[in-house]
């Protein structure tokens, strides 16, 4: 089976899915010629030709408009925001025309669309290109948030957002293209061929939407996380030495709450971990369902480890990152109570 | 030099804002004469494969074929033949009487909410007489005139109107917020703009896939100022998309004259030609005249020769909605005053002029169309009107969120229910 | 004292704060020599003229652009978005510029300015005329979010807001803006007259950002609510017959989670009250908080009522809306277990 | 007729999408004998109290001075003494050093990104000095010539490219992203487009005072497609607001030719004529012609007679920033080929032609530029490089998200302290 980053997994999401399907169509800032700033779309252009492969002008409102009536006339979009930092001047479309065109027609006009992001910090970024907006997308009817965490789910996980039916806003960690980091920046960077999940099967396969993965099994505590903080989730258990159970969410809606309400029914603790700002996160969504369907089985308050409320600041990437003293400290908080 | 010390513009006039008025406000007497109106036959027409350019000086005149005498005169003239020009005077007519009764519907409390369009009635309707029944609009609220126009029964826009159990939309839309597939007509949007660029969109997928339809556009002056109308523009420009983009400049937009939105400074067929792309503006009360206008963009269009920006230059006759009062803001008589007329009046006295029809006709087919309305309303009514709406199929209302019904939705579903019955 | 409705009573902070500054100008669609479509702006372009009161062009992006430019001159913006559903456009304005200003330039420029909404439902304005986004402001740090739920907090809130040093987005439940709805929509309209905080004193005062207002006490829940849901959760415990506890919060963020928490710790229960869409709203915020805060002094799981994760269906207006039923449940829910 | 049938269409050709190409790829030979530069002189220049529309024919033009001899030949020569010159090939050749070493900066690791504006320095600079030291600038990343012209200090650059303790951003930004008040010179941000309609809404802050201070605004070729842009060019036109708009055209942005964002239909000074916004394109690569241009446009805007949008002619000489690589998308001697030349050589030349300049001159200038730079550098450096920074200062992080800083980011303040106590 072939080794594969995260990007390759994406690219090859792309090719197996265009290749069986004529109708799908991807633009965006920079991704034709030159394959995208991050060549997720590398080697499109030349294979599905410039009509169905094309750069489209800089405007993420305009992107997201002409999709609407791509997929209003047949064709599936399949777009690239080149940042999640830059998806605002296309939140009204998204919002008010993607996300309730089906609901609004009653079913006769259905906006099937990926529009796929990278998101996240952990690259010296800084403000503008280190951003975790998810959760303002959950808070919106009619959409799907999908978020990978692996080569192989980002691939199974793609194919997927593309054949559902619905839109679906795709974030990728951007941190994790090349390598699954952990959280410890002061380590040498691990490649993904290292991971077993870059093992990444030639061809179609899914990953479907709305169903978490228990990436470690345990009984002590509930770890809830997506993208990137999975894998600092899981360094930061095995170094406490924890019996906890980590689950990879990869649907945030619709979210996989019967995986989440067993594992917390069995550990009796939660922990949340997001790399957006605290307050209004998705990780409050999450605390709120938890202490709601698992109250009686919680043996102390459900945590969150998140990024502060402040913006991303340039030079403070590790002081904001919610990195494995965060997560040190929040796990001790949750199994001392 | 750099770095001029600013006390050397000691005397540089303070700098002011200008903030545009329209001419008129109430009390005052509204006084057209000034208008510049150029006479039916004095714009020429370019060749529809012609480069945008030679369009441009069309942006600032004004495309009108029917003449102070009544006959059409102009290179523009359609050459209609009177079957045409009838049918399209009939829906015109029908139009305007399905306004009154819906209007009238909503201050007798049967519904929310309505939106008439008098006056603008020679813009949608003879729009989509030029364009090919499968071609896509992407309309406005003041569009109902392309769904009568395609025949789209007058009962099916009531049940939405009243939200009742004939609506399509499953209650789930303002009032007058249509949409069917069938009839090329976009799900109207109550976000201003956001369809404009939607219509180039669809053109892009049918380039994309080498079909021949193609896709209208449709915005107010007012809503020209939102992001969107830029993204339009730029999309069309940059992939020479086969759509026409229509600015219905009915010069209101609620309580602003179209000077916010630019218009004392430049027409809105203008803003086309900062990107290359073809650029008409049209009387929007001369039937003819529109059909003749998108009929060109729609050849230009669909031979591969590119976008056309057609302003259509009208005057809202009355409210913006039934939420409005222009007597606020604007005098009572100017509607009255606007000098380019009555559309439905222009077109029937054409087709007087040209011996194609008489008063008693007219008498007869407004007639006609009357008790159509007044059918289809009874009809609609059967199925109810707003205020006995929102008791039943409330688990509808959980439908169409997504493709299936998640969990999540399906508990909400089962707390409405449980509440409904409660 | 003069008895006010509540779009009296922000017309008068207007004229009051624009009396005693010159520099507050105030723009926005149709609020010129109209006075806006609530008439908010009513006599303010007649008394301080043309360039300190004026028509907008239909473009809240616009409108958000360059109230950041003036404010970075030194005028204070005052505006009106004329519904939140039509905020969207403004968004990336909002959340890339007016929030971020005053930390990306360490504090160099700053953005005093208030924009004013009307949101929420109950006035079959059908999914455009009746959105509740407040919770997606709450999640973009810089930004404070304010909602009244009187007239006499409308003025005092609003008068605070203008006063304030940072950007606020102050939302206003349209629904109450001329008479406190208790969610009983088939009883008849009760103006603001009949309520004591109709009583708006002439000239300038305060009601303080930042701080909740405890508008019942009682021992045996706590119900948090704000903007019209303060009144409908007012009815609802009144007609339960509970010694119910109820918060307006009156400001989301900064949130004055003293107020909360002191009266959870006192009560054990926590019902939240809000009309946005349930998942990751500012509810969800609320519940993670309470539990996390008060969680040894909970009886029962910390409830959310909501509206659906549907958008607003123009018929469906009192099934959509959380009414009096929805109360009730949610109340022998909290107190049952 | 109406409701035609489709079938009657038959024979329409089928649709296609037009998706803009450069002309030249890697591999390709850049040949721009067919690109029209007119000669220098041969541009009008109308009066700045000119109705909008007399400007419209500059759009598609090019205002240049230095003529192929390296004289000033042309209406729009600003007449610059030696003096005004020699300052302002001073400061382009310090732009050009600087981003030299803080490029260099980046691939030692210092500091994370950088971006030049290597062939573009007769903008920033020149458009600087045509107007007053306390107008105010709402700039991109590739105007750090303006920070050098009003003469803001190397080392607080530097200190802010570096994140480290001198930085008056407090690390918050990414590199480049200057901001400084005294100078004239907003925030920077990295969204795209954003300052443009910002530059309108300071400049109408100024017209709302009565203020004598003009605000100019810049975008990008590649960002002109934004809706921000639309933004500004609508409130600017509707309010007749005291503003410069310059678009630098680059003719790239990172990979994307002009083309996408609508460059092959129209230039981008176009885009005024649909507004009604007096237009003006510009020689980029001419920093005589940069300077009278802007200085027309400051004058018009000062007397109140309204907006104007420049467009800047450029080719950006080197990639998109430290993070690009622009081999991979056009041919890597592209730069060399760009027939408008080096504008610091151009305007060393012309002042050699005038006899206030010679090689030496030039060589010793270079030196000393050369020196303050490094000596800047050696100072910034004292104060930390960014891998250094990120640890001390964690408390500060929560400063500035508001005036004072609220409990929760006080509690989050503890924690943060917390962990890196930890
Ligand atoms: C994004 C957005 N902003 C504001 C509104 C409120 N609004 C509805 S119609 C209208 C005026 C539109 O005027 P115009 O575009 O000229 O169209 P007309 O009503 O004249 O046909 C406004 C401001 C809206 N619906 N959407
Ligand atoms: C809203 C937004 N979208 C996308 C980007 C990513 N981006 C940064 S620079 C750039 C190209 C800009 O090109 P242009 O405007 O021509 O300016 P230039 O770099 O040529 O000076 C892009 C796409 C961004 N910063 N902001
Ligand atoms: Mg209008
Ligand atoms: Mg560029």
């Amino acid at each position: 089976m072939p080794t594969m980053n995260m990007i390759q997994a994406l690219n090859d999401a792309h090719k197996v899915t265009m290749r069986a399907d004529d109708d799908i169509v991807v633009f965006g800032e920079d991704i034709g010629f030159f394959g995208g700033v991050f060549r997720v779309t590398e080697g499109l252009q030349k294979e599905f030709g410039h009509t169905r492969v094309f750069d489209a002008p800089i405007s993420e409102g305009g992107i997201v408009a002409v999709a609407v009536g791509m997929a209003a006339y047949g064709v599936k979009p399949l777009v690239e925001i080149q940042f999640a930092d830059y998806i605002y001047p296309g939140y009204d479309q998204i919002v008010s025309e993607v996300a309730k065109m089906r609901y609004r027609t009653g079913g006769e006009w259905t906006m099937p669309m990926v529009i796929r992001t990278p998101y996240g910090g952990g690259i010296f970024g800084g403000q503008t290109h280190s951003q975790s907006p998810e959760s303002l997308f959950t808070h919106i009817a009619g959409l799907k948030v999908v978020i990978p965490s692996t080569p192989y789910d980002a691939k199974g996980l793609l194919i997927s957002a593309i054949e559902d039916p619905d839109p679906v806003i795709f974030f990728e960690p951007k941190r994790i293209y090349n390598g699954p980091f952990d959280g410890h920046h002061d380590r040498p960077v691990k490649p993904w061929s290292k991971h077993p999940a870059s093992e990444v099967p030639e061809g179609h396969y899914i990953v479907p939407l709305g169903k978490a993965a228990v990436v470690r099994e345990g009984e002590a505590l509930t770890v809830l996380a997506y993208g990137t903080m999975v894998h600092v989730a899981l360094a930061a258990v095995e170094e406490q030495g924890l019996d906890a159970e980590v689950i990879d969410l990869r649907t945030l809606v619709p979210l996989d709450i019967e995986t989440i309400e067993r594992s917390v029914e069995k550990t009796g603790r939660c922990l949340i971990a997001m790399e957006a700002p605290r307050t209004s996160g998705f990780a409050s969504e999450l605390a709120a369902q938890v202490q709601e369907r698992c109250f009686y089985h919680l043996e102390a308050p459900v945590e969150r480890v998140t990024g502060w409320d402040t913006p991303y600041p340039h030079a403070y990437e590790w002081a904001y990152f919610p990195g494995p003293k965060r997560m040190k400290k929040a796990l001790e908080k949750v199994m001392a109570d | 030099m750099s770095d001029k010390d600013p006390s050397l513009r000691r005397n540089a006039p303070r700098l002011a804002l200008h903030v545009p008025e329209p001419p008129f406000r109430p009390g005052d007497t509204p006084d057209f004469s000034g208008l510049k109106i150029p006479a039916a036959g004095s714009t020429s027409r370019p060749d529809t494969t012609a480069p945008a350019a030679e369009t441009h000086p069309l942006a600032t005149q004004l495309v009108r074929v029917l003449g102070d005498d009544h006959k059409a005169v102009s290179p523009w003239d359609p050459k209609l033949d009177a079957d045409t020009l009838r049918k399209m005077l009939r829906d015109m007519v029908t139009v305007r009487i399905f306004d009154d009764r819906m209007y009238r519907s909503q201050r007798q409390g049967k519904t929310s909410f309505y939106m008439k369009c008098t006056g603008e009635e020679a813009i949608a309707i003879p729009a989509q007489a030029a364009l090919d029944r499968d071609d896509m609009h992407f309309p406005t609220y003041r569009q109902q005139g392309l769904l009568i126009a395609r025949g789209y029964p007058l009962v099916e826009m009531m049940n939405q109107i009243y939200s009742n159990k004939g609506d399509k939309l499953k209650g789930r839309q303002l009032p007058i917020m249509y949409s069917d597939k069938a009839h090329g007509f976009f799900s109207i949007s109550g976000n201003l703009g956001t369809q404009f660029p939607q219509a180039v969109g669809w053109a892009m997928g049918a380039a994309i896939k080498g079909d021949s339809r193609i896709a209208m556009g449709w915005v107010g002056d007012g809503a020209t100022a939102e992001g969107d109308f830029h993204s339009a523009l730029t999309f069309a420009a940059v992939y020479n998309v086969p759509v026409v983009l229509a600015v219905v400049n009915n010069q209101w937009a609620i309580s602003s004259f179209s000077g916010i939105a630019g218009g004392e400074r430049a027409t809105f067929a203008q803003r086309a030609v900062g990107y290359g792309i073809a650029s008409l503006r049209v009387d929007g009360n001369d039937a003819l005249a529109v059909y003749a206008a998108t009929k060109w963009a729609s050849e230009r269009a669909r031979a591969n020769n590119g976008p056309t920006l057609i302003e259509f230059f009208t005057y809202r006759a009355e409210g913006h909605s039934t939420s409005d009062d222009p007597s606020g803001y604007r005098p009572t008589n100017e509607a009255k005053l606007w000098p380019l007329g009555d559309p439905i009046e222009r077109l029937k006295v054409h087709l007087i002029a040209l011996g194609e029809w008489d008063d008693e006709r007219h008498a007869a087919m407004t007639a006609e169309c009357d008790t159509a309305v007044r059918a289809a309303q009874k009809e609609s009514e059967k199925l109810g009107i707003l205020p006995e709406q929102g008791k039943d199929g409330i688990e509808t209302m959980f439908d169409d969120v997504y493709a299936d019904v998640p969990w999540h939705l399906a508990e909400q579903r089962e707390q409405a229910l449980g509440e409904a019955n409660s």
